[in-house]
């Protein structure tokens, strides 16, 4: 099984050189910290910045300088800053390449939910739906079953749906899936020590299994 | 030019009646007018309708308004840092219309630049778009959203001039300059007001035409909502 | 009869406190010379520009700083520079108050036509349908009459519109008129020397004519 | 930061082909991208779609593209100093599409931007609305209009860094930014081109995601249209 950290080491594989990417809250943000020091890439925080730095020293935290998370952050050089209906604009018309974000459920289509358990929850989708409904690709971190046990990646999403047919690949604790654009989980890649059975059997959704599934490998 | 200054913040919320639709800038915290909340809350205002991207926390900003139940409804795209909010939600006091963050911000770019309605992908197929036109353009599917505008509309910069004229800091730009333009009056608070003539043209946010009233704020408190810090 | 000076002088005497206000090409550009000093107006420049100063003296010119008409400006105080969206997003949204241009014809119901004739004349629009579809009030600088003295105030416009019922006011050589909004031109003023005959015989369109028409004084 | 820059014009546009789709920044010839014009100029290309402003004047900027027969049509909302343009369009050698100034600015921008079509109450009961579906929202009547976007948009900035963020300056603005939003690939040419992080982040009009290539240009005329001066 994967980690928090690991989950955030194998979605930063994904990465490619030249992407504007934007990271969700949790396990998403950890990513940064894994992009191979080689690539150049640019994070977006949808509040207003391109090119969020690392987190500041003591002496250089600035409350006017926050990601989307709330977070106190500092800017690389060649930073951009600009407004919410600019930032959506760049979201919305695609020039953002990567999303990595949670979810509570995906559904064998790329459906995703993240956003409201009703009667339970009701924080709002914020910049959630947006995103989803336009980056060209979408990458979910999240764990494969729920706290009791029950499967996240499903026939159909359970809960309001943030976006349709939008999810391209998931990173679990268990395994590395791409969802198929005519439908259906293919398992890639499985976690140190996970059996593909165990997969299976954790996955409600219909999963596809060709071949040899090899092992992740983590330095 | 137009002189648009006024002496503080309890002259520029004078007019606010019980029932008004204000927008208020920031994300969180981040960016918020401190100093029009304060004296928002000295009036007796009730039946408010507040369009806000977030709804502050329990003990600062327009978490405070919920508290003293001026709040009919929030109009906003996240609220998840305010247990008050979401007692009154649940129990049903509080009206709230949650919007996407995109949608929100384009609805209320497009208010104030005069577009009564545009096509926008997010929230296609969830319950957002229940009830709205949708349509498809080159293949993929779109919902109608309207534009959106206040009565008042308070914004905080970080510099502004006499003229109205505003630069905002860091991420704390934000919802500011587009609510700056939704307002019927537009009510701007800033860190340093200076005299016309002293920002440079071309570093302006938000052109001083969308600004009715603005004066130099005190106090700010800047709450940081997630302090993290490296070791650097 | 008013010269182009005078017609341009009896305009600024509209313009009112605290207005934002975009002059078209021609006479329009003319009113600023004459807008009373004391009073707090701003002049807004479509192409990206509020705070419209005098022309520039020759050390002074910026092939980067031009009005809507392509005549090199300076800036005064407080101005603020935006792109071409933004700046019709103010005069869409209904911020810029005032708008005075030219027109070839003006209907009795506030039509205006002043980008086109048929096989002659292809520049194109500009910004005016924009700004004719937006300002809350719109005065028309022009001539009573065309060159070959046909009435320029019509029942109905004879060549393509550019806007529909948004002239409110008109300042010709020979009169001021409102445009009622029922409809019809009603007479306010009379040029020096000029009589209500005159003006009665030179308007096609519907003409309102009621009491003693006073005539204009210039200093 | 990823690295955007290219040496120079001709480099920037060697793979614009015939037929494309272009845009270029600039009002009349203020803020044009001279360098890539003349680099185009050199390239043996036909067919194209311009869109553009204006359609510069006979013997500059988009003028001479006219002159050398490359361009099939015209997308503008102002053409007025150009003899040639006139002559090849009442001949009916080149297809025109006027538009208003403020609707092709936020066309462009939609286009940018992910908005398919929006409304807009410019061009109301003229011509333009010809085909067009007419809305009418809370008593107005409204035009619905579609994002525009290009193969290549050409933008002309005052200062650039590696990254792509550009700065203008002053009116020279005016179609550069939206377009840069625009362009399936945008090319930017600048006066000064300096390293990342020798900008301010908070003075940047056109954030570096929207430029493809940029590099810094030469020779710059800056033709002025209306030379008007006062005697100080």
């Amino acid at each position: 099984m994967l980690d928090k950290t690991q989950i955030a080491k194998r979605i930063a594989r994904e990465v490619k050189n030249g992407q504007y990417i934007n990271l969700g809250i949790g396990i998403p943000t950890l990513v940064a910290n894994y992009i191979p020091e080689n690539l150049e890439v640019v994070l977006q925080s949808e509040n207003g910045l391109l090119g969020i730095g690392p987190f500041p020293t003591e002496d250089k935290i600035d409350p006017d300088l926050i990601n989307a998370g709330k977070q106190t952050i500092t800017m690389v050089k060649g930073s951009a800053l600009f407004n919410s209906a600019d930032s959506f604009a760049m979201i919305r018309g695609g020039h953002v390449h990567l999303t990595i974000l949670g979810a509570m459920e995906v559904s064998e289509n790329g459906d995703i939910s993240n956003w409201k358990i009703p009667g339970k929850m009701v924080k709002g989708m914020g910049g959630a739906m947006d995103l989803v409904a336009s980056a060209e690709n979408i990458i979910v971190a999240m764990q494969h079953c729920s706290k009791d046990g029950q499967s996240k990646l499903l026939k159909e999403c359970s809960l309001p749906i943030t976006g349709i047919k939008c999810v391209k690949k998931i990173v679990t604790d268990l395994a590395v899936l791409d969802v198929l654009p005519e439908g259906g989980f293919k398992l890639l890649e499985r976690a140190p020590g996970v059996t593909v059975e165990e997969i299976v059997s954790k996955t409600e959704g219909r999963l596809l299994v060709e071949g040899e599934i090899p092992e992740m490998v983590f330095d | 030019m137009i002189t648009k200054t006024v002496t503080n913040a309890a002259e520029a919320v004078k007019d606010v009646v019980s029932d008004s639709v204000l927008m208020f800038g920031g994300f969180g915290l981040c960016g918020i007018p401190e100093n029009c909340i304060q004296a928002l809350l000295q009036k007796d205002l009730t039946g408010l309708t507040c369009i806000s991207n977030n709804a502050g926390v329990d003990d600062f900003g327009i978490g405070l308004m919920l508290k003293k139940r001026m709040v009919k409804k929030m109009i906003s795209s996240y609220v998840g840092e305010n247990a008050e909010f979401e007692r009154q939600l649940l129990s049903g006091e509080l009206e709230v219309d949650l919007i996407p963050q995109g949608t929100l911000a384009e609805r209320i770019r497009a208010g104030g630049a005069g577009i009564p309605a545009f096509f926008t992908p997010a929230g296609v197929g969830t319950e957002v778009a229940d009830g709205k036109e949708i349509r498809e353009f080159d293949g993929k599917i779109y919902l109608m959203e309207k534009g959106l505008r206040a009565d008042f509309a308070f914004v905080k910069a970080w510099k502004g001039d006499t003229a109205g004229n505003l630069i905002f800091k860091g991420t704390a730009r934000n919802f500011n300059p587009m609510m700056a333009t939704a307002g019927k009056i537009t009510i701007a608070e800033v860190e340093e007001l200076v005299p016309a003539g002293q920002l440079d043209p071309n570093h302006i946010h938000t052109p001083g035409i969308y600004v009715q009233r603005i004066f130099q704020g005190v106090d700010y408190e800047k709450r940081i909502e997630q302090r993290t810090v490296s070791k650097g």
